[in-house]
């Protein structure tokens, strides 16, 4: 799908948890042909302090209503001024940027996704189901305030949930569920999170040979491969995260697991 | 409308705007958003005799109306250039300019001798100035002798248009800059990005894996602005302007102080089609105040 | 609740934040908006030795994050402030701190022996840096030799603490920093105003009367935050770092970076009691952090 | 009266012109002591281009309900974003700020605006008309759009209207208004608008032997005088517009008049 700087509208924009807000945004461009694990740079007006554009997963796209969803925590100046996006307002999005998870010969999967590192997955999730392979999906979270959208996981998947404070689901890490007790015959892991966790994800699904794909969130300023900033270091050594990623099997990467 | 043809010595440009080294790549990253047949020309990435990894990640730091990066010349060496780049940009409707960088008088030109072989490269830009490298790079852009050496090594190798590109961490710019002229530069870019610095007071640690990085993005454009303005009165070849140019008014600013022709580096990220609006401006601007070419502003700023 | 003294030479600093040259007036300006003794210290305008008119309007743009000025060193002469202005001061709770500026470096010994006679004075900081006038100012700042000699000239007529402000427009400051620490500056103080200059497109002429002027604001931190860095690691006297800061967390990370104090100048502009809320918040960081003292995070920079 | 950083909640914008908008602000400070000729220094948040604060005249002050207004004439980033306040929004300023305009010993006044400029102008009216001094106004612009709030300012005194296209009052510059014609004995001249218009008006104060005064509006960095940046040349030298200004009687600036 070709790229493009495209005006979206905010259809709406609803509060998840306190921090969490999900945007729902449509345009005139067709978003078929977008896939999972790609990701938008939105460029925050408004906001003296945000000189460069803010990139975030594509959390879901409904095809039928041509309508693209973000999720997004509010982590600091930029994030915080989207969550106050009205209804009607304007964003400016470059899209569709990054590769995508590859579930070409896929079976059984696992989604394994931590804080709002869950966003890229739901989408996931969806076009699994399309496919109709099954897949467990693993969400963790501090607290139970980080669980979100329990519901829309359900239609895809079989949903588990872990905090670290017991709050909902399983206590603890996300990497100590149950559901890692006996083998479930998954032949991929998707992971997407704060990177210690998908480091712990990466170790599992090493020790048990199973593929396992992670999508990194490096910081960007292009997104588009031109400034060569967001680089991770690879088997082929140095590449950009925004263009070869931001999804990565963990054979590629460089990671001490 | 207005005439936006612009010469640089022997290189001609349909109009003043061009796309800064390592803020384009080499093209095809914009082929989405613009025609790339529609610009004055394109300098591509920082090209070395050797591939080079840069360095680690992080390498950008956002900082107020600009950006720190700290990329230190990541690319996969001349030849790869030639023999997997080239053939495909080599159609561009455009000039396409080599950035060359090096920490070796010697890599340098061993790079002009290589690119000097293919016909659709009219012209390198000699990057002296490069602040993300540990030897060389900047080093030869901040003292008068060393900026000579390398510029004259370089012409000796290259003949068609030579492009010296300086360094604005510098006592005096336009020194540096008739150096250059004097060993037969054929015109000089600047400014490249400023020495800077960001610190995560969290972690109590650089934000930049080399902890120093470049500065550029609006930030450093007065400073750009009176550096080309300096050169431009020092120096009798023609000048290339950048340094935070994000729309027209900043380009025909840069215009007015002297420069032939503009080059848009960090503005490329936040608008991929920048470079399109900015030619369009330019020429509303000669048009409304009933200029019938741009050289009718080059320099005319009244002081 | 953390301490935060510092000391710089013998000048003992209830904290570490003080006011900027020519961005404070001479506090009284600010006595409606904040307690003057609640600062480490006020440096006041610049002080000449005959009064000076300064240069014409206009005198200031706006830039990206940030200002252009060309004050000119406006002030009534060094009598003035002796008989009119430090009767009106003199009893400030913090530091006073003059800044001197001249052109010869017989005017700086002048205006020193006439300011060592006042009693409240514990500091002055020599202003080798000006950008804003013709001749003398940055000239002294921008050459080791002419930084040395106007340091040595002040060292044997001013006893009490010595800083120099530093010229940030060098290739290398760390050298500039040395020269004048090895004739006896008690401090350095950096970074005075990077060189800039504007344009109005539709007048086509500069937006400033003398064309370029001095650049401040959170523009140029990331490069006064690595010239503090450099200079923090080669001299072995106390830092004074300013350049854009504008909240707790800039001062930090020059704190961090080697300054053991800093000075908040065109942020006054725009908040007048943002030096009080920089106190506090570097403070409740000190607090946060379980650090007793800020000389636990000066120049404490992990890299 | 002491200066105050003070935020101010907007209890109207009110457009009255193609340009110019009116807002009417309130806050706990008492603005019993404001005098006409002052101004405030705004604060214009979310505007990433607008650094600096930016100045403008007490446009009036509504004692008995602590309220006061500005009048604003979109010039640029800063003033359109302030055009786009909504009621109930926050606005910081700087205030009260500069010198006034004098009427210790007036007793006939002529106050002169042009554009924007009339600005300060109605409060100064409403001082003098509380005082029983007599006042002409004459408000001039480029076209009837330039000319608002006419009723207001005849509450105050005789207001007369020039527009260069002759669309409402006389046509051509206020200092051809007919008014002139006759000397109608004023003691005083006030005037505030473009600097050419306000040169003319002091030639003919200077040429009739009246006092006058002028406001200036030059750019400043600060507005309290520590900056040194919007200075005037008079006859004892440069001096700060925004502490021993904004209002000078024209025997004091050094205008080739
Ligand atoms: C490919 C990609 C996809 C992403 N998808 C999502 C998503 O779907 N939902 C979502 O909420 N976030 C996502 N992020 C992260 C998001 O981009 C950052 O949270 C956001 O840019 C922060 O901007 P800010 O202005 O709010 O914070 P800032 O004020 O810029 O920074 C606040 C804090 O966050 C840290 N920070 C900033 N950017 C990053 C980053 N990229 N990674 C880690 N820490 C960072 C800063 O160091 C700082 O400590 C994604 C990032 C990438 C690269
Ligand atoms: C003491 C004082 C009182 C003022 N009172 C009023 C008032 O009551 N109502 C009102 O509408 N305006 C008033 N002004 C002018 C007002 O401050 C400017 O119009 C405003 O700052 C422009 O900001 P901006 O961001 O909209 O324009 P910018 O984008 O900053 O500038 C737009 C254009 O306006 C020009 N400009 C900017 N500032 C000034 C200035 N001070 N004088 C002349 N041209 C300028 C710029 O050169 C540029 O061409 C006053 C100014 C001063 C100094
Ligand atoms: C990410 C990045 C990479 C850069 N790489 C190069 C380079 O390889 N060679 C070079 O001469 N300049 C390089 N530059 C400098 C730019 O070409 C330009 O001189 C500078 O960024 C100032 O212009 P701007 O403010 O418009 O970006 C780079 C700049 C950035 C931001
Ligand atoms: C309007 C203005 C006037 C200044 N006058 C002086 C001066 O008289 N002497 C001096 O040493 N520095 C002067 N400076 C420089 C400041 O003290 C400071 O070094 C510089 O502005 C950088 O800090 P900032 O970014 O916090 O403003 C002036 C700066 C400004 C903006
Ligand atoms: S963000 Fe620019 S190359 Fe990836
Ligand atoms: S605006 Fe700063 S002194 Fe007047």
């Amino acid at each position: 799908m070709k790229k493009s700087i495209t005006d979206f509208t905010v259809l709406s924009n609803t509060r998840l948890s306190s921090t969490q807000f999900l945007l729902e945004l449509s345009s005139d461009i067709l978003l078929n042909d977008v896939l999972p694990g790609q990701f938008v740079n939105v460029k925050v007006e408004d906001s003296p302090q945000t000189f460069l554009r803010r990139p975030f997963s594509i959390h879901s796209v409904d095809a039928k209503r041509n309508v693209l969803f973000l999720l997004i925590k509010e982590m600091g100046i930029g994030s915080t001024k989207l969550a106050s996006l009205q209804k009607g307002s304007n964003l400016n999005l470059i899209l569709p940027l990054g590769n995508s998870f590859s579930f070409g010969n896929v079976k059984k999967a696992i989604l394994i996704g931590g804080g709002c590192g869950v966003a890229p997955l739901l989408f996931l999730a969806k076009k699994l189901h399309e496919k109709d392979i099954h897949c467990d999906i693993l969400l963790g979270g501090r607290s139970s305030d980080d669980i979100v959208e329990v519901e829309e996981y359900q239609k895809y998947g079989t949903t588990h949930i872990t905090t670290e404070d017991g709050s909902l689901g399983e206590k603890g890490l996300v990497t100590k569920h149950s559901i890692f007790n006996s083998n479930k015959g998954w032949d991929m892991v998707y992971s997407c999170g704060p990177e210690p966790m998908m480091k712990s994800v990466a170790m599992y699904a090493k020790q048990n040979e199973i593929e396992c794909e992670v999508s990194l969130e490096n910081t960007m300023a292009c997104g588009i491969g031109s400034c060569l900033c967001c680089v991770t270091d690879t088997i082929d050594g140095n590449i950009c995260v925004c263009t070869e990623g931001p999804v990565f099997n963990i054979k590629r990467l460089k990671w001490q697991i | 409308m207005a005439d936006l043809n612009v010469r640089i010595h022997n290189l001609l440009l349909k109009n003043p705007v061009m796309t800064a080294s390592g803020t384009f790549g080499y093209g095809p990253e914009f082929e989405d958003f613009i025609d790339i047949g529609a610009l004055g020309g394109i300098v591509v990435k920082g090209t070395t005799l050797e591939p080079r990894q840069g360095n680690s990640y992080p390498r950008m730091a956002e900082t107020p109306a600009g950006m720190l990066n700290a990329v230190g010349l990541q690319n996969k060496g001349v030849d790869y250039f030639i023999n997997s780049i080239y053939p495909l940009i080599q159609h561009y409707n455009t000039n396409i300019i080599v950035n060359v960088s090096g920490s070796l008088v010697e890599d340098y030109i061993k790079v002009c001798e290589k690119l000097s072989a293919l016909k659709n490269i009219p012209a390198i830009e000699l990057n002296i100035s490069c602040p993300n490298v540990k030897e060389g790079g900047m080093a030869f852009g901040t003292s008068c002798a060393a900026a000579a050496t390398v510029t004259k090594a370089v012409r000796n190798v290259w003949p068609k248009t030579l492009i010296v590109k300086l360094s604005p961490n510098v006592t005096n710019i336009a020194e540096i800059a008739k150096s250059v002229e004097d060993e037969g530069a054929d015109a000089v870019s600047l400014i490249n990005t400023l020495l800077g610095m960001a610190i995560n007071i969290d972690t109590r640690k650089p934000l930049l894996s080399t902890v120093t990085g470049g500065l550029s993005g609006p930030a450093i454009k007065p400073v750009a602005l009176r550096m080309v303005w300096q050169v431009a009165k020092a120096v009798k070849i023609p000048v290339v302007g950048m340094g935070g140019i994000s729309n027209a008014k900043d380009a025909i600013e840069f215009l007015l102080a002297g420069a032939s022709a503009i080059q848009v580096g960090t503005a490329n990220f936040i608008d991929p089609a920048i470079t399109i609006s900015i030619i369009k401006g330019i020429e509303e601007y000669l048009d409304k105040n009933h200029f019938s070419s741009v050289y009718d502003i080059i320099g005319k700023l009244e002081c």
